[in-house]
């Protein structure tokens, strides 16, 4: 059991940084689709820099930049220029992925062997990390780790129970409304965006700097398509996504468990079951699947159409 | 945003993305015309501006690069073949993404319904390969549409009658197929020599006839091009088509003007699927021979691309995918001439489809001054 | 020293695009005041209220608030500037308690749980009971009624301390009993200081309560008067203008508009109806989206060429009678005929193609494609008919012709059959709903607040197309919230309430009084109740 | 160009198709190694990366057009489409690579026969040896013949050692993805595999990761192509190493000298060899080069069965 959290632990991260980055921005009515190119270009970014500078914080705090970036010009098109969501989130998604490879191979050009980094060390929280079966896998961790659990917890509190929270929802339910009671829909669409999008980036650069060490072109390998699912599952909720973030990892790492042990099924539909079970859950899953009812629509004030 | 009751919302509010091609303004259809088609000559030069400047601040030379992507199709018969055969999967994943978007549903599943059709059409060339080609290729032509459409029909029935968002179950079932045809591949039909999962050939019956001396273009081109008409005067012409765009537009107002919405945007889906099937088949009728893993390409994102670019129009979409085969081609040679890295084809993709869109903002700011 | 007036607003100037919807518009309202705005649709009412909350930017002009010169651009600002409105549609969060939307957009301290909101319940208590507007602060928005969602906006505003109130056409869903508790909540207001500006078509509340009132016609300001000097016809003439011809004594339109419309008394029994037999609802059981039971064992005759006019407050099922009438929601049980054709258990499409047409509440979201043409939007229903197609296929070139002509015959104004519903004015797009519908010759007419928002022009224009299909012997059937409506052009009157028949008179002989009790479920029904 | 003529290839015109990236330190680096290599003897190169097998017949086009009268395509994925631009363009020169012995080989192609399952041979014989808990997880990416061909001879290798050990095969799906490939050393090592053989391209650089912090001198791991001890020198056993200069060169000689088709087998002494790092224990060394030995003196007959794996 420890062993399988362990296990399941990272790609868990992965996940709820990426989909609670996603659900940020959702939550104001911004559908971001962009994932698998920002978390390319977070893995591209957080590899050089740590490689560059030395510092694996460094590489996360730019990939979180650098995301935020995307976001902001995600944000300026969508809520500015009023463009199409879906649209700009697909153009940016490839602009992302063409970025994430040119800057690896500007930076670090051809090599015989892929220049590695030391991945985040793990961090031991005292006494915590004694209890039997979930101290190592929980409380002996790298901060990345930590702050994924503070950031879920402090998202739940924000959104749920804080007035702060209540406002910031209603942009994603009703933005004419939230508008008309002078709550700054387009502030708040921005910052969301931006943060989210930073956050997904970061999600990216755990994969150089926790699993491998290295940077590999496609290394995301469709998971940043998997997150937009997570969002769904998890209703667009920071506690749902939790969850559905470790069903998730775990289902993965099931998957894997199985081939290992051998069930004598072909390693390919062991595979699957993941996606088969997502889909399995997702047709149970309207009764708290709901999305904001304005996600993806943009917002303009002097517009009848809208809302 | 309008919802409908038997269907969830989509994201992306409830009609296509973008605003539907513009009108010529009753001045003719000469101008109108020309509204239509300015905007892409225009983002295409943009795009290609700042492409060039990026390449040129790599420290490659931006004319070489650019005259390769833009020339190649056209300077041999070689690149006009390999053009038109990127172009059948590009135009029937752009169907396949489009068809569906007319009704409001996002269908990114061209991959996985490729790949089954790919499997459907390899799986009856394999087992009665000796049937003749008349049999043969249209049997295996269908079974790649049904395999297709079917792969589709699972996110449709999701949809329909589980309310499962079609962009989630589209995507998860192309992580599903991945597996699948990946087992077929090595375990099914493998070919033991071919160092990668690929099943054996296909019965000669089933290649789909080649046109002209070596390299020989496949008839699968004359057949996707009549698809294309057909599609297009589908659209407009027929109460289906018309049933299509309504639910786009509204699916609430259909209803309650018996439309059967959900009905019909499950039928998107399954069309799209098929289209995407079809083009897998063809794939294995026509160039590969046989199915095999990675044969899907970046196809779902160019047919996105193209859907999206085509806003509404299936008369432009066939053009659109050309334009879009051309620079697919054309970035290979630009790799090769200019050693220009492949990713700056995706970066100019993007540019493209960027300014088209701001290129509407700017025909908006005109119409308003006018 | 003079005082200033509360609110001044100087030569306001708004274009959207080609459309100059406000021409120098000034206005004036003064502390302690009820001013009421008048003028049809699109004379830019709204408009010019949305420029003094912020909501649209004016191109020129200026804003006083007691006198002080302010800058409004954004709706933060009016708010702090103590501006509150309450919109036509309501901007409310359907997923969020009463006590949520009330708060939405304040700063809450304590939090959005438990001890963060009990202050605001105790303030929303608070001006429950000095204004008269009960609600339930935990109820959830969605399943609110009409007439209660309009008290939580109005409680919106004064919870932000508003002094100068808008009121945005407040009474179109209200029962005559809601209307007068409205107008004494806001005499209390003005009592108590506040300014409110009342939008409104209807002369007859406008005289009930207002001191002041603006008279707007094509963005621009006609007049503004006192109450004193001033009555129901003299403001009629002012509103109608010139533009509409010379000045005539109110038809049955105006009378709905005036408030005069006939009154009479209960009858007992409703006698066997005169009509020949049409339409006939035997049992019928209908379900509402969330599968409750909301309309059970309902029985109804329609003969030809007869009105059947509903009376109720919004959310006693109307939705779903008319879906169902229409054919559009599934019976649970029971059956609808026309003429012996039983329609009940089949697809939409065919109650279309048996002549039954259908025109919905709301426009934009049930009524039009917006981003289609006037042709499309036209066509949308018969376009499975044969009259369509040419050799199979749709033969647009003749679509476009009808549309044409529908442009012409309706008067939709509009550049071409071309132009987009959506950019179409409400009126216009109701005029394209009513053309679609028409053009099915249709057997049964199933009209749910077909006049709502719309001015005199457009409402007579509505009810002549009525009388039009009714003589061609079609059975109608009108649900309106509007009670002055029902009664002025049903040959019959239903007060509906919780779904069932609360009373049934005959149009010659009602009390709107006694209508208005039924229809909140006051009092026993007599006559026709289910 | 170079000056003298001497040297395979001089004033050729060589194109290379690669699968990969030539970043990759691995396959497709090792491809462009050879190109370089060949570039030094005089010829004029060309290379296209990261190819996919679906394109790969209009690559090959595209050299042919551009007047390359060589052109390799180094993967045995390109096989059929090389035989088949072969037999359609006889005057230009094909190289491609195969597991084993093709049929109906065009007359301007050579091949290149990788036959990894003799070189994984040995490294059966040495996690055997290796492993404390009886258990040797082999890691590989997609489940290819050729990768069935190594599960097998390993288990050949693991009999002959007369150690009592079990082969644990995995595949990732995909030779590349290295976070898939970190998770499933993770999976083996906590199933008690202490030995990993790996077959895979970049993503082995993921299974290093995952050895890192377990006990040094229990767990080890072995790797295919290119040398990678550097990646974690405790964990390191061994390399199956590859030189594709070697093939490529000899056969741009061969050509130059007029012979244009022919099979190039890669073994010990031909381009392939198996490297075992220092800190394996000397018995288990001595087990592993034997076993060399005996298969490049013929001793030992590898068998080649490329049979599923169940
Ligand atoms: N958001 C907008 N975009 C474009 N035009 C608008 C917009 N809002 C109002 N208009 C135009 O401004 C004019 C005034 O409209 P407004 O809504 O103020 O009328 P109104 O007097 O409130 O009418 P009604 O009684 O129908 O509510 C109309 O011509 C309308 O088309
Ligand atoms: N959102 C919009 N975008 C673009 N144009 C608009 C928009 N809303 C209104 N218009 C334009 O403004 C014109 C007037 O609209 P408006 O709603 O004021 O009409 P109206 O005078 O109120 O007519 P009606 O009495 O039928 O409601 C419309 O014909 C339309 O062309
Ligand atoms: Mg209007
Ligand atoms: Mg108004």
């Amino acid at each position: 059991m420890s062993e399988f959290l362990t296990l399941v632990v990272p790609m868990w991260v992965v996940f709820t940084l990426a989909a609670q980055g996603t659900i940020l921005s959702g939550r104001t009515g911004v559908f971001n689709v962009t994932q698998e190119g920002v978390m390319a270009l977070g893995a591209s970014v957080g590899f050089v820099v740590a490689y560059k500078m030395g510092s694996n914080l460094g590489g996360l705090l730019i990939a979180f930049a650098v995301g935020a970036l995307v976001g902001l010009v995600l944000t300026v098109m969508t809520t500015q220029l009023r463009l199409d969501q879906f649209v700009v989130g697909l153009a940016l998604f490839f602009a992302a992925t063409g970025a994430a490879g040119l800057l690896y191979r500007e930076v670090i050009g051809v090599t015989m062997t892929p220049p590695k980094i030391d991945t985040l060390t793990k961090h031991e929280i005292p006494l915590l990390s004694d209890i039997p079966v979930i101290g190592e896998p929980l409380f002996r961790q790298d901060y990345v780790f930590f702050f994924v659990v503070l950031l879920s917890v402090g998202l739940y509190w924000f959104m749920q129970r804080t007035g702060a929270g209540l406002n910031f929802r209603s942009v994603g339910e009703n933005p004419k409304a939230a508008d008309s009671l002078g709550i700054n829909v387009n502030l708040a669409r921005t910052w969301s965006t931006i943060v989210g999008s930073g956050l997904v980036a970061v999600a990216g650069a755990y994969f150089p700097l926790h699993f491998t060490g290295i940077y590999t072109d496609g290394m995301i390998a469709g998971r940043g398509w998997l997150v937009i699912a997570l969002a769904f599952l998890g209703g667009w909720r920071p506690l749902y996504v939790v969850a559905g973030a470790a069903f998730f990892a775990g289902m993965d790492v099931l998957g894997q468990k199985a081939q290992v042990i051998g069930l004598g099924v072909p390693h390919q539909f062991i595979e699957m079951l993941p996606y088969v079970a997502t889909l399995l859950v997702m047709v149970f899953a309207f009764r708290w699947a709901r999305q904001p009812a304005h996600l993806g629509s943009n917002y303009d004030r002097e517009s009848r159409l809208a809302g | 945003m309008s919802t409908v009751e038997q269907t969830p919302p989509t994201p992306g509010s409830g009609g296509p993305p973008s605003a539907p091609a513009p009108r010529g303004h009753g001045s003719g259809a000469v101008t109108g015309v020309a509204w239509t088609v300015l905007p892409y000559v225009a983002s295409v030069v943009l795009a290609f501006l700042v492409g060039g400047l990026l390449i040129q601040a790599m420290g490659y030379s931006a004319v070489d690069a650019l005259e390769a992507v833009l020339t190649s199709s056209f300077d041999s018969r070689f690149g006009m073949v390999e053009t038109l055969h990127k172009w059948v999967p590009i135009v029937l994943c752009a169907y396949a993404f489009a068809i569906p978007l007319a009704t409001g549903k996002f269908n990114i599943g061209a991959e996985g319904q490729l790949l089954l059709g790919a499997t459907g059409g390899a799986a009856i060339g394999i087992t009665f390969s000796d049937l003749p080609a008349v049999l043969l290729l249209p049997a295996m032509l269908v079974a790649g549409v049904l395999a297709g459409a079917l792969w589709a029909g699972i996110a449709a029935v999701l949809l329909v009658r589980f309310r499962v968002n079609e962009v989630l179950s589209t995507v998860l079932l192309n992580f599903v197929s991945f597996r699948l045809i990946d087992w077929v591949a090595t375990s099914v039909w493998p070919d033991a020599g071919a160092g990668h999962p690929a099943t054996t050939p296909v019965g000669d019956g089933a290649r789909l006839p080649l046109i002209g001396e070596a390299p020989g273009l496949h008839s699968g081109v004359l057949l996707v091009l009549a698809l294309a008409v057909f599609i297009a005067v589908g659209m407009r012409f027929t109460p289906t088509g018309f049933e299509m765009r309504a639910v786009g537009d509204n699916p609430r107002a259909s209803l309650i003007n018996g439309v059967k919405t959900s009905r019909l945007a499950g039928a998107g889906l399954v069309i799209g699927g098929g289209a995407a099937g079809l083009a897998g088949a063809i794939d294995v009728a026509g160039v590969q021979g046989r199915m095999l893993e990675g044969m899907q390409s970046n196809f779902l994102i160019l047919g996105i691309i193209v859907g999206l670019m085509a806003r509404g129009s299936m008369l432009a979409l066939p053009f659109i995918a050309f334009g879009i085969a051309v620079l697919e081609f054309g970035a290979g040679t630009m790799q090769l001439v200019a050693s220009v890295p492949v990713e700056m084809v995706l970066v100019i993709e993007a540019l493209i489809l960027l300014f088209l869109l701001l290129s509407d903002i700017v025909r908006n700011r005109l119409r308003g001054a006018a | 020293m003079t005082t200033a007036p509360r609110l001044e607003m100087t030569e306001v100037v708004k274009t959207f695009g080609p459309v100059r919807a406000l021409d120098a518009v000034s206005l004036q309202v003064g502390a302690r005041e009820v001013h009421g705005l008048l003028g049809g649709n699109g004379a830019g009412k709204t408009t010019l209220m949305n420029v003094l909350f912020g909501l649209y930017r004016a191109d020129s002009g200026a804003v006083r608030i007691d006198g002080r010169e302010v800058t409004i651009t954004s709706p933060r600002d009016a708010i702090e500037l103590g501006v509150g409105m309450v919109h036509q549609t309501f901007l409310q969060v359907d997923t969020y308690t009463v006590v949520e939307n009330v708060v939405l957009g304040t700063t809450l301290e304590g939090g959005s749980h438990g001890a963060g909101l009990s202050a605001a319940r105790a303030r929303i208590a608070d001006i429950s009971e000095r204004f008269g507007l009960h609600v339930d602060p935990d109820a959830v928005m969605e399943e609110l009624p009409v007439g209660i969602r309009q008290r939580v906006e109005i409680i919106k505003a004064l919870y932000r301390g508003a002094s100068v109130l808008i009121l945005d056409e407040p009474t179109t869903n209200l029962t005559p009993q809601e209307v007068d508790a409205l107008f004494t909540s806001l005499r209390t207001m003005v009592a108590e200081g506040m300014s409110v500006i009342l939008i409104t078509h209807k002369i007859r509340e406008t005289l009930a309560v207002c001191d002041k009132m603006t008279v707007m016609r094509d963005g621009a300001r006609v007049q503004t008067l006192d109450r004193a000097e001033t009555d129901a016809d003299h403001l009629a003439a002012i509103m109608v203008g010139e533009s509409h011809g010379t000045y005539q004594a109110p038809t049955v339109t105006e009378a709905v508009a005036l408030g005069t419309a006939p009154q009479g008394t209960v009858v007992g029994d409703v006698p066997e109806t005169t009509f020949e037999p049409g339409v006939s609802v035997r049992g019928m059981t209908v379900r509402n989206d969330h599968d409750v039971e909301l309309i059970s064992g309902f029985d109804l005759e329609v003969g030809k060429g007869e009105i059947v006019g509903f009376a109720g407050v919004a959310g006693n099922g109307q939705v779903e009678l008319a879906e169902t009438l229409a054919g559009v929601r599934p019976l649970q049980s029971g059956s609808i005929t026309i003429d012996d054709l039983v329609l009940s258990d089949r697809a939409t499409a065919q109650w279309l193609d048996a002549g039954v047409a259908y025109v919905p509440e709301d426009r934009h979201r049930d009524g039009i494609l917006p981003t289609s043409g006037i042709t499309e939007n036209l066509l949308l229903g018969s376009h499975r008919s044969a009259r369509v197609r040419k050799s199979g296929l749709i033969d647009w070139r003749a679509a476009r012709q009808r549309a044409q002509e529908a442009i012409e015959k309706f008067a939709i104004r509009a550049d071409s059959p071309a132009t987009r519903a959506g950019d179409l004015s409400g009126g216009n797009i109701q005029r394209v709903i009513l053309a679609r519908a028409f053009a099915h010759r249709p057997r049964l007419l199933v009209l749910h607040n077909p006049t709502r928002g719309l001015d005199i022009g457009s409402t007579r224009f509505v009810y002549e197309q009525i009388r039009e299909v009714t003589a061609a012997g079609c059975s109608v059937v009108v649900i309106s919230e509007d009670l002055d409506e029902v009664i002025a052009i049903a040959d019959r009157v239903i007060a509906l309430y919780q779904g069932s028949q609360a009373g049934e008179w005959r149009s010659d002989r009602v009390d709107p009084y006694e209508i208005g009790r039924r229809m909140t479920g006051l009092g026993t029904s007599v006559g026709g109740a289910a | 160009g170079g000056s003298d003529e001497s040297g395979g290839g001089g004033g050729d015109k060589v194109a290379g198709i690669f699968s990969g990236p030539v970043t990759d330190a691995d396959l497709n680096a090792l491809g462009l190694d050879a190109l370089k290599a060949a570039e030094k003897d005089g010829a004029e190169i060309s290379y296209a990366e990261s190819v996919a097998v679906p394109d790969i017949e209009g690559k090959l086009r595209q050299y042919v057009s551009g007047g390359y009268s060589v052109v390799w395509t180094h993967g045995s994925q390109f096989y059929d489409a090389t035989a088949k631009v072969a037999a359609e363009n006889p005057d230009v020169n094909f190289i491609a690579e195969f597991d084993g012995v093709p049929e109906d080989q065009p007359e301007n192609l050579w091949v290149i026969d990788r036959n990894f399952h003799t070189v994984f041979y040995p490294l059966g014989v040495l996690a055997a040896n290796l492993s404390s808990s009886g258990k040797v997880g082999y890691l590989g990416g997609l489940s290819l013949p050729f990768s069935y061909a190594e599960v097998h001879a390993l288990e050949q290798g693991i009999e002959d050692s007369g150690k009592d050990a079990d082969l644990k095969p995995v595949w990732t799906g995909d030779f590349n993805d290295t976070v898939k490939a970190t998770q499933f050393t993770s999976q083996l090592l906590s199933g008690g595999n202490d030995v990993i053989v790996t077959s895979l391209n970049l993503g082995v650089v993921g299974a290093f990761e995952a050895m890192k912090g377990t006990p040094a001198g229990k767990n080890w791991i072995t790797v295919k192509y290119t040398d990678k001890s550097a990646n974690d020198p405790e964990h390191y056993a061994a390399t199956v190493l590859y030189d594709f200069a070697k093939p490529l060169q000899a056969i741009l000689d061969e050509i130059e000298g007029g012979t244009r088709t022919g099979v190039y087998v890669m073994g010990f002494g031909k381009g392939a060899d198996v490297s075992i790092g220092d800190n394996v224990p000397a018995e288990a060394k001595k087990a592993a080069e034997q076993a060399v030995a005996d298969v490049e003196s013929g001793a030992t007959e590898v068998e080649l069965d490329q049979s599923e794996v169940k």
